[in-house]
């Protein structure tokens, strides 16, 4: 495969903390435009393999190539101005801020990027009705001028969707996107990421519920332990005896 | 929007408030009621009642009301009775600041004292000056204080006159030559050691630590082990009551044996006396308040203010008696507007105070009178010494 | 032996529990199964006591409880593993097994702790170590401990799978499994559907803080939605 | 003169330790800066002096100035503290602050603003040790044995105790020692009392050490005594001891040795802030790990 | 003239509570020293003026520079200390810095500084145009602070306090912005020590000390922290309290200590602090107001 058509590549990631080997070794590429799922089961090392894309948490060792540009070890602010927008598994929205400014927080990086520039009014209309579109693609619109933190789960949840996507990123990382979510809102959010994939967003995606990820992912990456097991298109990883067994625990019923 | 409009509202509240204030002030200035004889007059007083230096104003707003009941009781000032309008500064330059204001602005005050510290009198004597309404500081001794102009008068030694004093007793009265300082790290104790310093090492006595501390500091023993190896023959410390009771203390426990002289900031009965208790005998202190004096005026307050606030009088006490004895003998004879008063205290001569006999005001406004010296016996001051040198007590003239 | 009738329960201003109503018997094994975020755990702890109840009612073998404290239900025989284990690291296992059975007969204890020690016999060979010097799993098995050593008539267990290996996933639902059999009541929170089902009768699904489904483990297994939902495919 | 300074040193921290123990109690489980924690030292002092006055019984006074602290404390938690939790850490802070500037003017008001003796009988004589060159103050061995014996009985009741191992788990995480069955209030309220106490003590004995109390007394401990847990590790006791022993040595060496070129408040920042810039979570503290 | 002074202390409170705001309303850092900035932008003015023949227009500037740059350390500082460690070690730097005004010849030492009156085109500057300029830098800085929740930098400090983490994950660097908060706030408050010292005319340590500091948030707490209006109205309220309450003399500071006790106890927010009580009136104010003209239409 041609390199160009690698937005993300990862080659021999770890993460140890202390004894404990979170991930080991692992290599990844997410290419230009596809959905990459990234699952496995509680505890499998997913979220730490995410925070070091994201440099929340700085690896033990390996490459994280962006673009070609080696990211890894670049602090979470530097990794978000290299245009990977993420959101959190336990949503982080501003909670003593309304759903707006948490909308306008994220177009600062585009609008505003310097200290000195960060003086310059954000509330302007322009800036708001574009705030207004995020937060309709989302269905949170009418809560524009509530405090976050008053907001259900659900909603906090696409408030932080919107959020990331306010960003423009070259590349969205969820992180369990869906976790919270009603079963309508988690269709509906389906639709969402259907729609951002059509317009040739690249994502990456960790999910527990594999029918979410079936559903969204051209391919998946599974982690067990913190080493990658298998990787493929859904049906593929699904018909892996070896993710079967790790993923949803052996069989435990004899009948 | 709720926030936004409250906001609002509340901020043009407030910019009215500060407007209505800033021009009210400018066309509510009162003067003096002269015109009224019968109306009582009013001095003004501000002392630190509140806030760290509590226990000086409560001693010294006790003699202010003593002062001022005995003036009425004498028959006030050609019969027209005397007020006492009083505020606590809390130790605040700033707070200092409004209540000069107040009293020269809404007050109608024509005279006032100040028994407050340094900085806060040093920040309300420029507004007294403006108004032409005299102050006299009763025991604050910045030397900035008097130099304003010609209405700001100081009824205790300025810090000059007092560390001349203490240097002509350490070396001349005890013959010392190598003296340690110890000194509260204010004006008061840096004036005093510094014109101390000037004085003992013109004598040929030699300086050999000083080492200063916060008003506050208890703990002495660290810097009086180094000084117990210097072995001087006197330790001068001028400090207060809190602070150099802590070091008669300690001086004491480590066995010290060095004479100790002090300055009339711990000339106090109550915290001074009390707390360092039988450690404090022998130790030397400057002063102005003379125990001992054949005076009647000294030994008539001594009594009254006993008989009044159950304890001793101190020196800030004192002090600021005479204040208020030198203004109504000021407005006696010569009138209790403003202007005359301050003339009045310009003329003052040879008058018999509470803290001695006042030889008189010089231009700047500082006072000229005998240093008085006292040791502590069996747990109270009496009489040592008494400095009336003109070389050592007439104050700079500029 | 646990009542729930139309519980609601908030945190700060919004809402995490809907008109939840749910039974447990004595002597059951009941799971609740939902996503992250479905308000599991804190439905655990309002039966615990640590989120209060905004309305609807709550009772413990016929007793109202609702309004009661945290320490009193503990009291009550009701022991709780929490989310993410939280043993008091900075205590030894033993001082952590003490606190466990607080305010139980003394002369109990001795027995229950050798009881704790041969279900979990790494937890005895450890007892004067501080808790946060040991590994994830054994920070399980003491939270188990710990919880056991009241003696518990009902044990409110909250997602005791995550992040450990599957041979102590494993091992922590047999003793559950077991305990159940000698006799204590067990209400379990988990995201891993499968095993949580596998090991439990009764079951409830918890969705955004309403119980959408609730039937027998057996049923719920072949649900389709929830095979969708939870188990994949 | 060197052994001189190190027992100097080892009383001004025992002094500080003794002080801000209090606080770290306190710190410990409610996780506020509890300035009124200086207001308490002042108080026990005073109740201390009042009863020493009316009965002339020592004994009477102490137990009488630790006990009614205690209450205080007990009140102040119930009171005050305990609807602020859920609030801004800013909330506790200023309303402990407040509690403060209001107990040290009701003690001007009514023990007066001046300064009073707390003199329990004749001075300890002091025992002098020529040969080290050391002068020993008969209130030192007060001070220090005083000292030993509370803190030894605070770490006995902490680590060895069963409300001890209470208090360190509700320390801990005070959600899971509910639930539990461990009743927190009644730990917190105990928590206050001992907290408060321990002001009380300080107050008394630093009263006797000085010979001197005043409405005041507790600004330089407001202060001093944050400094002193901060650097110890925010709420560990242990630390405290430690972190109080450094400070007072090291404001006594340098007065000592150096002069005060600098006042001792800020000689124990100055201090704080290097170790702080080595060791941004105190001297015992655990970087918390996210 | 008594008003205007009154006034004076009023403008330089609401001065000092707005730049405090901005440090730990907006950006959540603790501060409890913030009269070392008050007092170095004092002592900078004031030494500028008096012994380099500065103009007091460029004195008052340089003045929130010096402060600024201070305040840069710090803000450093608290990359590294966090919440109550950083919290003491702001109460630290308040000692060092008045230990230095108080120890350092050049700064008075313990006699304090003379400051000049400031004069401008020929005017010497009385109370009067002293209060004309605190109200022309109360009212600049209070339309900052009304642009602030509307401004990039409102939005970025507003996420550097709720969530480092999530700010960072928006590409916020949240060491620059707390920094650059306390750049701000340390600039206002050197300004105010400036106009201060030039009001006073004399300046000594004690003027910048620790209690000093703790009045300021005081003020900016019981207002509520955060707030646009709050930190003006507590500045008020607590300036004019002991003015007000000075007929009481000798119970004044136990009316304000109690004064800070109930506030706290009852209005945690603030006075003007989210669903206070007077939020809560002015709604139910608005609310009949707006059914009454429901009502008429």
């Amino acid at each position: 495969m041609p390199a160009e058509q690698e937005l993300l590549k990862i080659i021999g990631l770890k993460k140890y903390f202390g004894g404990l080997k979170a991930v080991d070794n692992v290599d990844l590429s997410v290419k230009r435009g596809e959905t990459m799922g990234l699952i496995g089961p509680n505890g499998a090392g997913k979220t730490t393999f995410f925070n070091m894309v994201c440099g929340a948490y700085t690896p033990t060792a390996g490459k994280i190539l962006l673009n070609g540009e080696e990211i890894q070890g670049l602090p979470a602010h530097a990794v978000a101005r290299k245009g990977i927008a993420r959101t959190f598994q336990i949503t982080r929205v501003f909670k003593d801020m309304t759903v707006e400014d948490n909308l306008l927080a994220a177009f600062a990086l585009r609008r505003a990027p310097g200290l000195w520039a960060s003086l310059g009014r954000s509330h302007t209309k322009r800036n708001r009705e574009e705030a207004m579109t995020y937060l309709e693609r989302v269905d949170i619109a009418a809560f524009a001028k509530q405090k976050a933190g008053d907001l259900s789960l659900g909603y906090m949840r696409r408030l932080e969707i919107a959020r990331a996507l306010a960003l423009e990123p070259i590349l969205l990382m969820l992180d369990e996107p869906c976790a919270g979510l009603s079963k309508d809102a988690t269709v509906d959010f389906m639709e969402l990421v259907g729609k951002l994939k059509s317009l040739g967003t690249t994502i990456m995606l960790v999910e527990h519920n594999m029918g979410v990820a079936t559903a969204l992912c051209d391919r998946m990456t599974v982690l067990s332990y913190g080493v990658k097991i298998a990787e493929g298109t859904p049906q593929e990883v699904q018909s892996n005896p070896v993710v079967i067994d790790a993923y949803l625990g052996e069989a435990e019923e004899a009948g | 929007m709720k926030n936004k409009r409250i906001q609002s509202l509340l901020v043009v509240l407030i910019a009215l408030g500060l407007i209505v204030a800033g021009c009210g002030g400018a066309g509510g200035d009162k003067k003096p009621a002269a015109a009224d004889n019968k109306a009582p007059i009013k001095i003004g007083f501000f002392a630190p009642v509140t806030g760290p230096a509590a226990a000086d104003g409560d001693s010294v707003t006790k003699a202010a009301k003593l002062a001022v009941e005995k003036i009425n009781k004498d028959g006030g000032i050609n019969g027209r009775k005397v007020e006492l309008v009083a505020y606590d500064d809390n130790l605040k330059p700033q707070e200092a600041v409004s209540i000069a204001q107040k009293l020269t602005t809404k007050d109608g005050v024509v005279a006032a004292v100040s028994g407050s510290y340094s900085h806060t009198t040093r920040a309300a004597a420029p507004i007294f000056e403006n108004a032409k309404i005299p102050m006299i500081a009763a025991y604050a001794l910045h030397p900035d204080i008097t130099k304003g102009g010609d209405y700001v008068f100081r009824q205790s030694f300025v810090g000059t006159a007092q560390g001349k004093a203490g240097g002509y007793v350490a070396v001349d009265m005890l013959k010392a030559k190598t003296i340690a300082i110890l000194n509260v790290d204010n004006d008061f104790g840096t004036t005093l050691a510094d014109s101390f310093t000037q004085y003992v090492e013109s004598k040929g006595a030699k300086v050999v630590s000083r080492d200063k501390f916060t008003m506050v500091e208890k703990e002495f023993n660290p810097v009086l082990t180094k000084i117990k190896q210097l072995k001087p023959d006197l330790i001068y410390m001028p400090t207060y009551s809190g602070t150099g009771a802590q070091i008669a203390r300690q001086a004491k426990e480590l066995n010290l044996g060095i004479q100790m002289l002090g300055t009339e900031g711990i000339d106090s009965t109550m915290e001074f006396l009390k707390v360092s208790g039988p450690t404090a005998d022998g130790i030397i202190i400057t002063t102005n308040l003379n125990r001992n004096s054949k005076l009647k005026a000294t030994q008539d307050f001594i009594k009254d203010y006993t008989a009044m606030a159950g304890h001793a009088p101190d020196m800030v006490a004192a002090s600021t008696y005479d204040c208020f004895m030198v203004l109504a003998e000021s407005m006696r004879k010569n009138g209790a507007e403003p202007d005359k008063i301050k003339d009045g205290i310009y003329k003052i001569k040879d008058f018999e105070a509470a803290t001695g006999l006042i030889k008189g005001y010089n231009k700047l406004g500082e006072v000229t009178k005998n240093v008085q010296v006292q040791v502590i016996k069996n747990g109270a001051f009496t009489y040592y010494g008494e400095i009336s040198d003109p070389a050592i007590i007439t104050p700079p003239d500029k | 032996m646990l009542e729930l009738r139309n519980i609601n329960a908030h945190y700060g201003h919004s809402q995490v529990l809907y008109d939840i109503s749910l039974d447990v018997k004595q002597g059951e094994f009941v799971t609740i199964i939902g996503a992250n975020g479905a308000g599991k755990s804190t439905l655990m702890k309002v039966i615990m006591g640590l989120v209060p109840v905004s309305s609807g009612t709550l009772l413990f073998k016929g007793q109202e409880i609702g309004s009661a404290k945290a320490w009193d239900r503990a009291g009550l025989k009701i022991a709780y593993v929490p989310e993410g284990r939280r043993v008091f690291g900075e205590l030894t296992v033993a001082e952590n097994l003490k606190i466990g059975g607080w305010n139980e007969p003394p002369a109990e204890l001795p027995r229950r702790l050798e009881k704790v020690m041969a279900i979990f016999p790494r937890l005895g060979e450890r007892l004067n170590q501080a808790a946060r010097t040991m590994s994830g799993g054994e920070q399980q098995m003491l939270a188990i401990g710990r919880a056991l050593m009241r003696d518990p008539e009902l044990l409110l267990v909250d997602e005791i799978s995550m992040g450990l290996m599957p041979i102590l996933v494993n091992r922590c639902f047999e003793v559950m499994k077991q305990l159940n059999e000698q006799g204590t009541t067990i209400l379990l929170v988990e995201q891993n559907a499968r095993k949580a089902l596998g090991a439990a009768g009764r079951g409830y699904v918890l969705e955004t803080g309403h119980i959408v489904l609730a039937g027998s483990a057996r049923d719920l297994q072949n649900d389709e939605a929830v095979k969708r939902a939870y188990l994949g495919g | 003169m060197f052994f001189q300074q190190i027992v100097n040193g080892i009383v001004v921290g025992s002094v500080y330790a003794l002080t801000a123990m209090g606080a770290t109690l306190v710190y410990g489980i409610m996780r506020i800066l509890d300035i009124s924690n200086a207001g308490a030292y002042a108080l026990g002092a005073y109740i201390s002096f009042f009863f020493l006055l009316q009965t002339g019984n020592p004994l009477v006074a102490v137990v009488m100035g630790v006990a009614l602290t205690a209450v205080f404390g007990f009140i102040v938690q119930k009171f005050l503290y305990a609807p602020l939790m859920d609030k801004s850490p800013n909330v506790a802070l200023i309303a402990g602050i407040g509690l403060f500037i209001f107990l040290q003017d009701f003690l001007r008001l009514v023990g007066g603003p001046q300064a009073r003796e707390l003199n329990f009988g004749a001075m300890l004589p002091s025992v002098r040790l020529p040969g080290l060159g050391l002068t020993l103050y008969g209130t030192w061995f007060l001070i220090l044995g005083a000292t030993a014996v509370l803190l030894l009985v605070l770490w006995y009741l902490l680590n060895r105790s069963t409300v001890g191992l209470a208090w360190r788990a509700t320390a801990q995480d005070l959600e899971t020692a509910k639930a539990m069955g461990i009743n927190t209030n009644r730990v917190v309220a105990f928590n206050f009392i001992l907290g408060y106490g321990f002001a009380a003590v300080a107050g008394i004995l630093v009263g006797i050490l000085y010979n001197s109390i005043y409405p005041m007394m507790g600004d330089v401990p407001a202060y001093k005594m944050l400094a002193v847990i901060v650097l110890g590790g925010l709420g560990n006791p242990l630390g405290t001891v430690l972190a109080a022993l450094v400070i007072g040595m090291a404001e006594t060496l340098i007065g000592g040795y150096v002069g005060f070129f600098l006042p001792r408040d800020a000689i124990a920042f100055v201090v704080l802030i290097l170790i702080l810039l080595w060791r941004p979570q105190g001297l015992l503290g655990r970087r918390r790990v996210s | 003239m008594y008003e205007q002074v009154v006034a004076i202390n009023v403008g330089l409170a609401m001065l000092l509570a707005m730049s405090l705001n901005i440090i730990t309303g907006f950006a959540g850092q603790p501060t409890l020293g913030h009269a070392a900035f008050y007092g170095i932008g004092a002592y900078t003015s004031a030494l500028l003026t008096a012994k380099a023949g500065w103009p007091f227009f460029l004195a008052l500037p340089a003045a929130g520079a010096m402060a600024a740059l201070v305040g840069v350390l710090l803000g450093l500082f608290s990359v590294r200390v966090r919440e109550d460690f950083l919290a003491v070690t702001t109460i630290g730097i308040n000692f060092v810095v008045v230990a230095i005004f108080q120890y350092v010849q050049l700064f008075g030492a313990s006699l304090g500084l003379a400051v000049p009156k400031p004069e401008f085109l020929g005017v010497r500057f009385g109370n009067t145009e002293i209060l004309g300029l605190l109200i022309l830098l109360n009212a600049l800085v209070y339309l900052f602070m009304r642009h602030l929740p509307n401004s990039w930098l409102g939005l970025a400090l507003g996420g550097v306090r709720n969530d480092e983490e999530a700010a960072a994950s928006l590409g916020y660097n949240a060491d620059h912005y707390k920094v650059f908060a306390f750049t701000i706030g340390t600039f206002i408050a050197g300004m105010t020590g400036s106009v201060y010292a030039h009001f006073m005319g004399f300046i000594s340590s004690t003027d910048f000390a620790f209690p000093v500091s703790i009045g300021v948030l005081s003020m900016a707490v019981l207002g509520g922290l955060g707030s646009v209006t709050g930190p003006l109205i507590g500045a008020l309220i607590l300036t004019l309290a002991p003015e007000v309450f000075r007929f009481v003399s000798d119970y004044r500071m136990l009316v304000y200590g109690g004064l800070l006790v109930l506030m706290m106890r009852f209005q945690p927010q603030g006075l003007v602090g989210d669903d206070s009580y007077l939020q809560r009136l002015w709604t139910k104010i608005r609310g009949r107001r707006e059914e009454g003209k429901a009502n008429a239409g």
